[in-house]
């Protein structure tokens, strides 16, 4: 319950991978306007909606600014508030329906733009806030309450598609790793351009995956999870993409990227183009 | 005797300079003191396709793009025979007898204007040859010509003193071959110059302009017709440190761009047509609930769906008022003439700002891209209001209810007053919340903050009159022409006309009220604004125009007195 | 004395299985030829929050959720505090005393639920133990609980008959807990049971069955409250060669995939809400310009933007019947019972084939997931209409001109009379044209075809009083009891209703024209129906409430009386 | 001009690559209907808004049906069609604009369905219709009337996007090529699944490449596409996502893969799961 609002009445359920996010997100929010002694009103929550999308209220201490919209267009929103104030730290959460499915098209334009903003993505491979309907990372096969005969549809593997759309900071990580998400999450603020966080935060209540993500020795289950070698060179374009095509969800900074954001080559063209002023402008009609 | 204005028109192909030719004439007519509109006509592709453009020349500022045509030009067969219908009892055509012919006979000559220019060593100067028989047709001093040709072809490079001789030539060429066939339309009075500093621009151009005057700095858009133009405009011209001016991936990107811009405290806009317009509807309701500055511009164009890409049409009222799900309305305001483009946007930024909502600019096809000689804005007094930013201490309330005086200033990320600009219903400090008081305060907010909005320019003429017309929009013009003809007969008529179609002003609606009835010319087929206006209580009915193409003065003018004398006839028999 | 209904709400958290409690009493009553209808209120979240389930019993059927609770199930403080102030005069609360404490004296008593069903053997027998308290105080008899128990645990497994015994044990234990408090809120007069046969039914699940009934093939959705209870119905019922049901990757998706299929020769429709209609947009808009038949039906909740997701209101009205750019007027049909659910789905898909073109079906929340014991529909005499398929040989025009009569036939891709469905102005055959004749031709076609659509029921009663009461939608069941509260009253007050809103029925129309006042009552802030009745010409007001909950019957019925003595006593005083 | 209609008022301008692929269209869905001897109405093409969607209305002979619906949206149009009757051969005409910008979104959905319909998308590297403003496929600094300081944005590169998507028929043509497009293009309509047939169809009034494509001694500028060799095997991902590493813009058959179409995976629910006619439904409800 947030400190903020005796009634705000947005409540996960236990265990929901969320509480996890929350906290790390939290925690390399501090962090990083500490770090660069900035006022914590730098930061600017750009929300999805969802279960996921919740967050924006459910943020314990001192408050970032928040934009809570409309499913789907975090990116756009994000993309208008970044380059508007391209000093604010612009930081988006969302789910995987919200992100991936309806919000897909969003991702491209800004891998092209390489627009500086962060986004942290809690992939529960379901339709949490709509109660269980499949997502786009639900399995092919998997029975949701939209697919009680099984999904007929193959699932996305959103790190590949990042990937290819030259998103400039990758990293998968885990909800119940708060403290190694938080420092991912600090990472990916802190890189110049278009970066990525994207964890695996189960839902307890449609698609609790904890013992397939972690493994269960008793239930024999192995875990699909795995740390990223240390020695996995993530500036390799080369390496990153092999690194993907291994089975399982591999948890750490897959690919990173130094590139011209969009703010840089916008800038540039300020520089060598000189703007008009509105008077000069109105002389060139005059007749 | 003397004519106070002729229609000059240029028909053929897409792609065949049609356009430029206008203008050309135009900008002479301009530099010489007369009142010039321009209007062009052209299917949706890139070339070919029967197209036209024409100028209205006059001794006093034009309302709209007439009735008949007193010089044609037609460039082909196909040309002359859908064009030359519309030529009036005097009129001339002429047309390029090197592309095909016309029986002897008739009120037309033929011009072989290619041989000609490039007798003049100038290939590229044909449409000056067609220019300079024009002008002698409507007995139009050629020096007036040569000053627009110094003008456009003195650019400072070698070869301007050799195309300017030659277009100067070509001009006479033309001139001679019309001066041999005898034929003359009239001819034009001599001008009465404004005494005001002029600009010759078009509406589209007007809107961005005025945008950027009143302090635009954030400008997204996606390519569609007719809305195009702005994108391209803000594109050059809005350059500099904190603006930017970019191309996006689709108009849901767009709008929700600048929202994201307007919370993050920039004067945002976006334009776009129709079909861009219904895919923001459900972003324009998010900065409606969250209460975020910010303007769309949707220049109209023939709908539904993809339509009529490149006519005129003014169908969008109700989709523009009314955009998206829940109880939302927003501010419209639709300027009448290019001039108001200019104003119409100053406001529309002002009136976010102030109300911190989304507000609508409409426009339309033919107002977008005719070009008009209009009075030059003063800037140094043009009114421009900036955003109340919130300087306080944290815990602010940004969204607590409000009932009058200013409203409540609007905290800026980066500083004070930490809030969540909330798309769900929510609590003054924008957490979701879904208790029934919240609700009901911020709907009445959301409602009452449009009575902020109050200061849109209106006109009430002969206020006394029981039946009065009130066009809107684009219409404006053409029903003003109708209007003053009308009057100088004696038709007992009245006179109504806002730029602001939401919120209307307390007097245009109050006087409304009170008449028999308000006769709305506008060009879609639901008759949308009288429509509005019956919501309001006023006895409206419209005069509409389905076919893509705006209004003719003397077409309206009928329609408006058949309706005002049977709704007078009745009155006596009474 | 005996009661013609009780109220009887379970208060708590989302989550505690308020609603199963609810669904078992309701059954239970309707098994024993009561007539119930059930309501449920929670927060948009999964679990915890503020949530409550009810159930009114009456003797007859319920046209609302009524007024004041006789039994209140609170099954925490927080529950207690918000709904006790709900009780009427002789109302009793029942609360969780494992949970919380009372202080002595007030109108209600403990019961310590799981222990008293832990004795039972079954500790998920909790709920049974809560209903047979609440049975006792309104003197239900236990036997017909009992019934519905054996009915809910016969499932063919070993266990089953244990559970039955635990539950009715627990049933009874309840009851004793009760007994002993000797509260009573009075006794349920005995059941008048239908002579009709019954279905016990939600209004998602009418509306699904209904298209289905009517023949629908084609259903894509994605997923929205309230809406997703419809795509997941779908995703189980629709099923078989040539069917489809299938979850989309957005509401933009969804609208293009009707417009496919429709296009193709399915009955295709979609379910949405708010945000998910106004996504929709363009896609109507090209459904109405290309003529293709498909039915979206939108579950209203409150707006704008995300705003309320799972609340009462009304207030998409003017997005569903304007719900693009340019000239579109979109058919509309706005059940007001959950049995209407049925008819209006069936009545959508017809209308859609009918006129060939894009049909709105508007329900509301409250009603979407309300459960209601109806008349079971007479499929055998359901009147359902097939597409006019085109058969004769190519060159067919599918666009051309029509003003009465049957409409022209469609095409089927496969067949003869190959065309272009296009969403530019277009031909008889569906190319692209910017000819003037085509838009004014075809317009007409597009708004002619409403006419088509004439067989909406609708309800005329008291007919010579000049002050009629016309609710739409959910908001009927509500306004009917107070309208005959007020009557038996002996106001003088009409009743009009209609089920389809666009177009209205002629009768209606002209009645409503006669009227002195009309009045609307409507969940929404800017009173969207008697707006759009002013349109008409109609001397419409709107009685509004934009809480996110339904009207009470007494709150409406003395807003009602209000504004009619009001009207009627100028009338006086003339 | 389409014999169809004298009036119909829509040409393309001289050079427009776009008449190599109607011309390439045209040949393919003869060939098929001959083929298969299915009546040529079972043939629908959905076409984009563009230049290129204009294709719709002009070709020539037997026509088709057609689908000329909104921006952007040709790909659930078909979705629409194909799933309401799957024995209809669908083919999407549309431009880079259409496709890769507002359309974006739905490629991935239709890739992971594997829906049955054959998509040819014109790129030339612009918007056309709307008078040359920059598309995603523009290059990174390039000037257009919407980017008249250059192009701030780096560009699309669809080909390997189709790869990561899981489109199981990539193909990669040429205009100027039409008897090798027709070939293609009839292939891709054989391919069971979903068929992409990319085409370099140049602007010659707001983007002419046909010398950066074929190349042009005189000019000495060496030539962007180059045909894919014979013994590259299209059926090996591997060897796909290699060829698409090379620089230009390869011509041929990129990938080709075989697997359940969306139809097939739904005949398998149909026959798995008996569907209840409506009366039994309505009596499960009965009380
Ligand atoms: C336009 C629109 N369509 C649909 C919805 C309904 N909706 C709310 S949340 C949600 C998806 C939630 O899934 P996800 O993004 O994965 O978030 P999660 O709840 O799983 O964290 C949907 C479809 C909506 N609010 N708006
Ligand atoms: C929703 C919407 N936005 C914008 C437009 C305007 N528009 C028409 S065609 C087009 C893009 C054309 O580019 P492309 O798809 O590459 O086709 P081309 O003309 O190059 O063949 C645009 C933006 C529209 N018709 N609808
Ligand atoms: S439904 Fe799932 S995602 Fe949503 S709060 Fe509960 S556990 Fe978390
Ligand atoms: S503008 Fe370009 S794409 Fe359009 S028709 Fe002309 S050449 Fe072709
Ligand atoms: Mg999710
Ligand atoms: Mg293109």
């Amino acid at each position: 319950m947030n400190a903020r609002n005796a009634e705000y009445d947005f409540k996960w359920c236990p265990g929901c991978g969320d509480f996890g996010v929350r906290r790390a997100l939290e925690w390399a929010l501090e962090a990083r306007t500490s770090k660069y002694e900035v006022p914590f009103s730098n930061n600017v929550i750009v929300a999805g909606i969802g279960c996921s999308g919740n967050m924006v209220h459910l943020t314990e201490g001192e408050q970032p600014f928040g934009l809570h919209g409309i499913h789907g267009r975090t990116l756009p929103l994000a993309f208008g508030v970044k380059m508007a104030r391209p000093e604010l730290n612009t930081v988006i959460v969302a789910g995987d329906g919200d992100f991936l499915s309806i919000g897909a098209e969003h991702i491209g334009p800004q891998a092209q733009r390489n627009l500086d903003v962060t986004c942290v993505v809690m992939d529960n491979g379901v339709y949490g806030l709509t109660k269980g309907q499949s997502s786009p990372t639900t399995e092919l096969g998997q029975v949701t309450s939209s697919t009680p005969h099984g999904k007929i549809e193959t699932q996305m593997f959103p790190l590949k598609l990042f990937m290819t759309m030259g998103v400039t900071y990758i990293g998968s990580h885990y909800s119940s790793k708060p403290r190694q998400l938080a420092a991912m999450i600090e990472e990916a603020m802190d890189h110049r351009g278009f970066s990525i966080v994207h964890v695996q935060s189960p839902c307890t209540t449609y698609n609790d995956t904890y013992d397939l993500l972690k493994g269960n020795r008793r239930k024999g289950i192995p875990g699909l999870a795995w740390d990223i070698p240390a020695d996995h060179d993530p500036t390799s374009r080369q390496a990153a993409v092999d690194l993907l095509e291994r089975p399982g969800i591999p948890l750490g900074l897959v690919y990173k990227e130094e590139m011209p954001t969009l703010d840089d080559r916008q800038n540039e063209i300020t520089e060598r183009v000189k703007g008009k002023p509105v008077e000069e402008i109105l002389e060139s009609y005059a007749i | 005797m003397q004519n106070r204005d002729f229609v000059i028109r240029f028909a053929g192909e897409g792609g065949q300079g049609l356009v430029t030719s206008a203008d050309a004439l135009a900008r002479s007519a301009a530099l010489a003191g007369y009142y010039v509109q321009t209007f062009s006509t052209f299917p949706s592709q890139i070339m070919g396709g029967p197209a036209s453009s024409q100028v209205r020349i006059s001794t006093s500022p034009v309302l709209s793009s007439g009735d008949e045509v007193d010089v044609l030009v037609a460039l082909n067969q196909y040309a002359f025979d859908n064009h030359s219908g519309d030529l009036s009892e005097n009129g001339v055509a002429v047309y390029d007898s090197s592309e095909y012919d016309l029986p002897e006979g008739g009120k037309y000559f033929g011009i072989k204007a290619d041989e000609l220019a490039r007798s003049t060593g100038n290939a590229r100067a044909a449409n000056m040859v067609v220019i300079g028989a024009v002008a002698n047709l409507i007995n139009f001093s050629l020096e007036q010509i040569d000053g627009f040709i110094r003008e456009r072809f003195t650019r400072g490079r070698p070869g301007d003193a050799a195309i300017i001789e030659a277009n100067i030539k070509a001009v006479r060429l033309g001139a001679e071959v019309a001066e041999t066939t005898g034929f003359s339309v009239g001819e034009l009075a001599p001008p009465n110059p404004p005494d005001y500093k002029q600009i010759m621009i078009t509406g589209n151009a007007a809107i961005s302009l005025g945008a950027l005057a009143a302090g635009v700095e954030f400008y997204v858009g996606y390519p569609i017709s007719p809305a195009t133009t702005i994108l391209v405009w803000m594109e050059t011209n809005l350059i500099g440190p904190g603006k930017l001016a970019y191309q996006v991936s689709s108009e849901i990107e767009s709008i929700n761009a600048v929202v994201g811009a307007g919370y993050a405290g920039k004067k945002a806009m976006t334009a776009t047509a129709g079909p861009g317009l219904s895919l923001m509807s459900e972003g324009l309701g998010l900065a409606w609930m969250a209460e975020i500055p910010l303007v769309v511009v949707n220049v109209q164009r023939g709908g539904p769906a993809t339509g009529l890409p490149t006519k005129s049409e003014q169908s969008d009222l109700f989709a523009s008022m009314h955009p998206a799900h829940g109880d939302v309305r927003l501010p419209v305001i639709a300027p009448g003439s290019v001039e108001e483009c200019f104003y119409a946007a100053a406001l529309a930024i002002n009136w976010a700002e102030r109300y911190q909502g989304p507000v609508i600019l409409m426009s339309e096809f033919q107002q977008a891209e005719r070009g008009e000689n209009i009075r030059a804005p003063d800037l140094g007094n043009l009114n421009v209001e900036e955003r109340r930013v919130y300087t306080g201490a944290n815990g602010f309330k940004r969204y607590e209810s409000w009932t009058e005086g200013e409203l409540t200033p609007m905290p800026l990320p980066g500083g004070p007053g930490a809030y969540v600009a909330n798309g769900s219903e929510h609590d003054e400090i924008g957490d979701t919340t879904h208790l029934p008081r919240h609700h009901i305060r911020l709907t009445e907010r959301r409602f009452r903050k449009l009575e902020l909005l109050d200061d849109s320019p209106y006109e009430l003429e002969d206020d006394e009159m029981d039946v009065v017309v009130m066009p809107w929009g684009s219409s404006k013009g053409v029903a003003r022409e109708a209007y003053e003809a009308l009057r100088s007969e004696g038709l007992e008529l009245g006179w109504v006309y806002s730029m602001a179609l939401n919120p209307l002003p307390a007097a245009v609606l109050e006087s409304l009220r009170r008449k028999r009835l308000v006769i709305v010319p506008e060009l879609n087929f639901q008759g949308q604004w009288s429509a509005l206006l019956r919501m309001e209580g006023v006895r409206a009915e419209s005069i509409t125009q389905y076919t893509g193409t705006p209004f003719r003065p003397s077409d309206l003018a009928s329609r408006i007195a058949a309706r005002v004398s049977q709704e007078l006839g009745e009155k006596v028999s009474v």
